[in-house]
């Protein structure tokens, strides 16, 4: 798919997803650093947050992503056999395959959450996975159904307006705070 | 009756234990008691109305339980895999502790009575139904005679996660929002689960606050579903959490559906063997990942 | 309250094409915890470099973020500045609006808007990065070589050239491995043991090298840089200090029908021996197996029904009651070249593989296997030179070698090419041809690999000059009829089934590695691959380190090798650890895991999940000393940083610092701008 | 094992009905239950499928397809080339793109390719240890304790290994292990899977001939006794031409089917095996081995009396001396 397809998208519905993505060091960052070198163009709907392996990702951050307001999120990594720390990706799978059984169970549609492996070689497939998940977030609409269980004071429920520009600075000063 | 009293008998007079952990019969059905003294072993009880899984007593942040000194614990099948489970994680030490072992055919589902009635498919606990452990292997003695299977209650669980699993997500998301909206995270899901054992719960930790901790709906779905994944290939499927959330939320249905999910992906079902490794933090080369793009 | 300095990078027109830099600086000004924000046109550049480092001592800043390409870039490159201007380098981290941003969108204000999050996300990280210091591991610097091949001895040499002290050990009784059981080497045809031997004896000799034979690897526990090695010396029988050598004990023991190893069964020895002539040490070692005196220990005689090599041993260097003894060896480096072993086809196969029964091997005393050739066709060898066939040691007039025996065949369990093969099959025909001028040498092959240095002029001159007949195809049936062998094979060239009447057949039987390798693979923590070899750390980048770190491989444990690449990777690895051993101690990165002991309560999943085994059990104690609970221990010599134990903890009690849970937590909330 | 749907095929039913009469004897006495399947048709080999690979698919198709509506899923088929076409067909239905969903049209019958094809070998393989039993209990003395046996797999039993896959496709070992559970010696011989020449029996006579000597002199050089099959081809080929094969002045070499090795040690009489139907005559090679066994029996018997005698002996000495 190209990106053509998703700004034709987004004229269609006015709605851009808001994307998280959880990403290994070694792999799939590397990845979307080449597709970057490629000059591989995709969606703009997606948040990289780099973490060492797949091992190190916990099912919390998945949640926590969706209740600031995430539309959907994508965790990636490297393949089976090919994990910089051996075994890692190995154990994440079984965490995230039981992870998206249960939310399923839960009523979240799985589509929500990508989980693909991305090689360092693969930039294109990056590409791809983020173009992907980008047009199937956009097609399900906003996460309002996550974002209606939030607090009527907490700001970040409704597209992050000025609530949330006070809210969240507030919110982490007082985490240094303490 | 008489088996279990006499052998609590010897085990405290021989000083084998300093206390028996088992079931006494109250006004209002049968609870916890714990004997210290050989003379009161006539407390002691086994029937249908003991549906407290006991092994909660053994979380070794119970200090209070661990002074009286070693433990004679009474367990029924489920609670021996709770047993097996402290064991493989390394909270407890079998020689620490002597283990008794009632042959189980199920236990009531509302066991607040008077007097222990029969099993019936209307008053059976679920979770009794299809138990693969009523005769529990893991201890050091076995009491009782054999029991017949639990009755077939009127909806089985897996028939509710069934029915459940059949309605369309948006159902689906709506009757567990629904559900959870109820907690008051009082954690006494939590704190009676024999399982649950960390010094400090992940939903206390506030550096950084992960889990909300205020009872809204949002702090609560993250609270019960961290909940249910800590415990995934874990629960025993004793019941407890359930019997005492105290606004009903039926945690057995998620339970089961985890019980599920890892059987059905890496066929581990939970046992009171504790050389049996649990499902997470242990993994296949070929393990299913057809989610994975 | 933090003071952030955020520093935006045009690289050039790179970013500022699609990304209004300036904007993202602007819009990072106010934000809280930035105390000031800037965009230039080369970062990384001196200038660049010069405005970050100002900017720290200026408004003595907390933290940098350095808006510009991938950390995998520069990271380093502006950690070191803010450490020249005095700012901890891990309070430093780069916000990827390159690679992640303006080379991947064309709308300039989505991406500006989207490297303003980025930027966002990596300041909200850095409020939480703590001051970090590097890791400093002292190093042994000793180095124990496993396996005393030619690689082992090469990397022992090279190491103990360079300073340091080597422990070299052998599980067999002499070193030197299988090329001291080769004839000639190809492609020069210079005799093996001519050019071995030398390299032998000057590693027996070194002064820096400690040499254990007969003897293996029991334990082995520490990290890199603090190996302690616990070593299994075999019982000997044979004092290594008195024994002078003299051969009389080999002399005097009767049991002299043992079939040798080193001969590859085609040549006896007793049960007191010395491996070869050459052997290093020239010290025999006691066979108690085969012994008369320790078969009739084992039936439970009274008295000893032997001992004659004691009576003959004027050193009184024989000792029937010595026990297998222990010797640990404190060593910061480990490098493993415990070589191969061929795949012996016989019908009776290990785990997975299957054999080739169809070619009779092991049945048919005439078919033999290429170690068994090199016996026959060296001047030391059963028939000094002469090529002689097994069942009734006449001249073999036709000789047929069978090229990928086990090697690329999926269907017996073996895919790989045991590369080595074409080669030596070639020389074998040739070294054949040169001693039987009337003979035929005849070669199935698949196809003739022979890249290396005059390696594809060598299998030529195989068939051009010496005459050898090369049929492309693969022999479908050995077996024996009469005095002849008969070889049932088909030639895929011109379509036509062959039949040969033979005299002998040699099997290229394919490269395995040694048996145990698992094992010794499971002691060291490194993996193997599903044919056993081991796994290097990368396959192109860092092939003679493994998965773990201080321990390197070299040679055919690796993968077949032939005896150049075996030599070469031993010498790498030997660069290695002069290099590990180049300073006193190892910094790494504090990129590890740390548990808080307050609320860990030893459940010890982390263990489980552990790739490294960097994480142990220990008890922790009270004021008073008494203990008072368990706990897991994260080795931060061994961690290297994956974090699988921070997701699988409960309570979360352990912490990967530079990528705590505070750190991520923060990044996620910050992404709540989204607008 | 409980009953199994049985297809003999044209040959078993024909020119190889001792095969046929054999297994149906050995069956009955190992309490296997052989169901005919009812209706069967030609599988084609070995014409079908060279013509038209549907057709030759479709063929076993509708005989599995048969089985399958009578309710039974394991489909015995002691011919190798029945066996052969239809596990072929099978692994064709399973893998190949569209073919599954196509032949339920053709054969004009529901098909789920759900039920497993056994040949002979494989059965017997199975029930060896049964087999081990019976023979032990036996109350004749067992003709073929001690008697070497070449064990000739032929082409289509073993191979092609994707399609039978049940045993080594160079060095099988399956019919041995029945062998030995028969208390025969399998003798180790070169020629276990060469080719027999096959179906060109009639066409290309002087290869069969040249093919099926290579086979034979190979085994009687390794002291084969007997040689035994389980391949109606393979039998007629070897059995039928083996006069012509046979060199100057040589004892021909019986050939018989693995279920009438079976069937004798089990102690059932060579009438009811059908072996008066083979070429090479079989009652010499028969009144041989009752004989071996008769005197092995004596033999054993004289040995134990002696023995007992000798331990007498003994006795006595140490009651005097003490």
């Amino acid at each position: 798919m190209s990106d053509a397809i998703d700004t034709s998208g987004a004229a269609a519905n006015g709605f851009e997803p808001r994307i998280t993505a959880f990403v290994c060091n070694w792999c799939t960052y590397t990845g979307a650093d080449l597709a970057g070198t490629s000059r591989l163009h995709m969606a703009s709907n997606v948040r990289i947050i780099r973490l060492p392996c797949t091992g190190r990702i916990d099912p919390l951050f998945i949640i926590k992503a969706f209740e600031r307001g995430a539309d959907g999120v994508i965790v990636s990594g490297c393949h089976p056999a090919d994990c910089h720390y051996t075994t890692g990706n190995y154990h994440a799978r079984r965490r995230f395959a039981v992870f998206h059984d249960i939310m399923e169970f839960i009523g979240v549609d799985p589509r929500r959450m990508t989980f693909s492996w991305v090689s360092a070689s693969e930039g294109a497939k990056w590409r791809d996975v983020v173009n992907e998940a980008v047009t199937n977030v956009r097609a399900l609409g906003p996460f309002d159904a996550y974002r209606a269980l939030a607090p009527e004071d907490a700001g970040v429920a409704t597209p992050a307006g000025p609530a949330a520009e006070v809210a969240t600075p507030a919110a982490t000063a007082k985490a240094e705070a303490s | 009756m008489n088996e279990l009293r006499e052998l609590a008998r010897t085990l405290l007079t021989d000083g084998t234990v300093r206390v028996i952990i088992g079931w006494e019969a109250a006004r209002r059905g049968a609870r916890p008691v714990f004997v210290t003294d050989p003379a009161d072993t006539d407390k002691l009880i086994f029937d249908t109305r003991c549906v407290h899984n006991l092994v909660t007593y053994l979380n070794p942040r119970r200090d209070n339980v661990a002074e009286l000194g070693k433990i004679g614990l009474v367990v029924k099948g489920c609670d021996a895999k709770a047993v097996a489970g402290l064991l493989r994680e390394a909270q407890l030490t079998r020689d620490d502790i002597v283990l008794i072992g009632v042959r189980c055919g199920g236990v009531l589902e509302e066991a607040e009575l008077p007097e222990a009635v029969a099993l019936s498919s209307e008053n059976v606990a679920p979770r009794c139904y299809g138990c693969d452990n009523r005769e529990p292997k893991l201890v050091d003695h076995l009491l009782g005679e054999a029991q017949p299977d639990p009755p077939r209650p009127i909806m089985t669980i897996d028939e509710r996660v069934a029915a459940l699993d059949a309605r369309p997500l948006e159902e689906r998301w709506a009757f567990w929002t629904e559900q959870f909206s109820k907690c008051v995270r009082c954690y006494a899901c939590r704190q009676v689960c024999p399982l649950c054992v960390c010094e400090r719960c992940v939903a206390e930790k506030s550096r950084p606050q992960w889990i909300e901790s205020s009872a809204h709906p949002r702090g609560n779905m993250s609270w019960n579903i961290t909940r249910a994944l800590h415990l995934a290939g874990r629960c025993v499927d004793c019941g407890e959490c359930e019997r005492f959330c105290p606004v009903g939320i039926p945690l057995s249905l998620v339970n089961r559906k985890l019980q599920q999910i890892v059987a059905e992906r890496y066929d581990y079902t939970v046992s009171d063997d504790p050389e049996n490794p649990a499902p997470i933090g242990d993994y296949r080369l070929d393990d299913k990942q057809e989610f994975i793009k | 309250m933090s003071r952030i300095g955020v520093f935006v990078c045009h690289c050039g027109e790179n970013i500022a094409r699609t990304v209004d830099c300036a904007a993202v600086a602007e819009a990072l000004k106010d934000h809280p915890g930035v105390a000031v924000a800037e965009d230039y046109k080369y970062m990384c550049s001196d200038p660049g470099q010069a405005l970050v480092k100002k900017a720290i001592e200026d408004n003595n800043l907390t933290g940098v973020v350095i808006a510009a390409c991938s950390p995998h870039m520069h990271e380093k490159t502006f950690r070191r500045a803010c450490d020249q201007a005095g700012l901890n380098k891990f309070m430093c981290e780069m916000a990827n609006v390159r690679e992640h941003c303006s080379w991947i969108h064309e709308d300039r204000g989505e991406a500006t808007d989207k490297a303003i999050d980025i930027t966002r996300t990596i300041v909200e990280k850095v409020k939480h990065n703590r001051p970090l210091e590097s890791i400093h591991i002292p190093v042994t610097k000793r180095a124990l070589v496993i396996g005393g091949g030619i690689a082992g001895i090469q990397a022992a040499l090279d190491i103990a050239d360079g300073g340091h002290e080597v422990v070299l050990i052998e599980k067999e009784a002499s070193i030197g491995g299988h090329m001291s059981q080769l004839s000639e080497t190809f492609p020069t045809l210079d005799c093996s043991q001519c050019i071995l031997t030398p390299r032998m004896v000057e590693a027996y000799q070194h002064p820096n090298i400690k040499l254990h034979t007969w003897s293996e690897v029991e334990k082995v526990e520490g990290y890199i840089g603090n190996f302690e090695v616990t070593i299994r010396k075999k019982a000997r029988s044979v004092d290594e200090d008195l024994c002078n050598g003299c051969g009389d004990c080999q002399a005097a023991c009767p049991a002299k029908r043992i079939p040798s190893e080193f001969e590859a069964g085609l040549g006896k020895r007793t049960a007191i021996y010395v491996p070869f002539p050459q052997a290093v040490p020239n010290i025999p070692v006691l066979d108690r197996e085969n012994c008369t005196l320790f078969k009739g220990r084992r039936k439970g005689l009274a008295k000893d029904v032997c001992g004659k090599c004691k009576e003959a041993c004027l050193k009184a260097a024989i000792d029937f009651d010595t026990e297998d003894t222990f010797v640990t060896e404190a060593v910061g480096a480990i490098v493993v070249a415990t070589g191969f072993k061929l795949y012996d086809i016989g019908r009776e196969q290990p785990e997975g593989l299957k054999g080739y029964g169809e070619y009779g091997y092991g049945e048919v005393p005439d078919v033999i296997d290429g170690l068994q050739f090199e016996r026959l066709a060296s001047a030391s060898g059963p028939t000094e030179g002469a090529i002689l066939r097994p069942s009734d040691g006449k001249e073999p007039k036709t000789v047929v070698f069978v090229h990928c025996v086990g090697s690329r065949d999926p269907e017996k369990g073996i895919s790989y090419c045991s590369k080595i093969c074409c080669m030596y099959n070639a020389k074998h025909a040739m070294l054949y041809k040169h001693k039987v001028h009337d003979g035929r040498a005849i070669a199935f092959y698949m196809d003739i690999r022979a890249a290396g240095k005059g390696y594809d002029e060598f299998s030529r001159r195989a068939i051009e000059e010496d005459g050898a007949e090369y049929v492309r195809g693969r022999v479908s049936r050995i077996f024996r009829e009469g005095d002849k062998v008969k070889v049932w094979g088909y030639d895929t060239l011109s379509g036509e089934q062959v039949v040969i009447d033979a005299d002998m057949v040699v099997l290229a039987t394919a490269m395995r590695p040694q048996d145990g390798i698992r094992e010794l693979a499971q002691k060291l923590s490194v993996s193997t691959d599903e044919h056993g070899f081991i796994n290097e750390a990368h396959p192109k980048l860092r092939p003679v380190e493994t998965n773990t770190a201080g321990v390197f491989v070299a040679g055919a444990c690796q993968a077949p090798r032939d005896i150049p690449d075996a030599v070469a990777m031993a010498s790498a690895t030997g660069a290695k650890v002069l290099g590990l051993f180049s300073a006193d101690e190892l910094e790494r990165e504090p990129a590890v895991a740390v548990v808080d002991e307050n609320t860990c309560i030893g459940c010890m999943r982390c263990e489980l999940v552990c790739p490294y085994g960097a994480i142990e059990q220990r008890e922790i104690c009270a004021v008073d000393g008494h203990v008072c609970g368990q706990v897991a221990y994260v080795n931060p010599g061994v961690c290297q940083g994956c974090g699988t134990c921070q997701a699988v903890c409960l309570s979360k009690s352990v912490e990967l610092q530079t990528f705590t849970d505070e750190q991520i937590f923060s990044e996620i909330n910050a992404l709540a701008y989204w607008e | 094992m409980t009953d199994v749907a049985y297809y003999p095929g044209c040959s078993l039913h024909g020119t190889s009905r001792e095969f046929d009469e054999s297994l149906r004897a050995v069956a009955a006495e190992l309490g296997i239950g052989l169901a005919e399947i009812a209706d069967w048709s030609c599988c084609g080999a070995s014409s079908g499928h060279t013509t038209d690979h549907l057709l030759g698919v479709a063929l076993p198709a509708r005989n599995l397809a048969l089985a399958e509506a009578q309710g039974f899923d394991t489909v015995l088929a002691p011919c190798a080339a029945c066996y052969n076409r239809l596990s072929a067909a099978r692994l064709a239905i399973a893998t190949e793109d569209g073919l599954a969903e196509r032949i339920p049209d053709v054969l004009g019958r529901p098909f789920a390719n759900s039920v497993e094809v056994h040949n002979a070998v494989e059965l017997l393989r199975d029930a060896s240890a049964t087999i081990e039993q019976k023979v032990a209990v036996a109350v004749a003395p067992n003709p073929l304790k001690g008697v070497k046996l070449a064990a000739y797999y032929g082409c289509l039993l073993v191979r092609p290994f994707e399609v039978c896959g049940y045993d080594d496709p160079e060095q099988p070992t399956s019919m041995d292990d029945v062998i030995e559970a028969c208390g025969a010696d399998a003798v180790d011989w070169d020629m276990k899977v060469e080719c027999c020449g096959g179906a060109f029996s009639v066409s290309r006579t002087a290869s069969v001939l040249r093919l099926g000597r290579a086979i034979i002199e190979n085994a009687r050089s390794h002291s084969a006794e007997a040689i035994i099959v389980a391949c109606p081809l393979c039998h007629s080929n070897l059995d039928l031409r083996q006069k012509a094969m046979a060199r100057r002045g040589e004892e021909p070499l019986p050939i018989l089917f693995v279920t009438e090795m079976v069937g004798l040690a089990l102690g059932l009489a060579p009438a009811d095996l059908g072996m008066s139907r083979h070429f090479v005559d079989t009652a010499p090679f028969m009144t041989r081995l009752v004989k071996q066994a008769a005197e092995r029996v004596v033999a054993e018997k004289l040995a134990k009396e002696e023995a007992a005698a000798k331990a007498a002996a003994r006795a006595e000495k140490q009651k005097v001396s003490a």
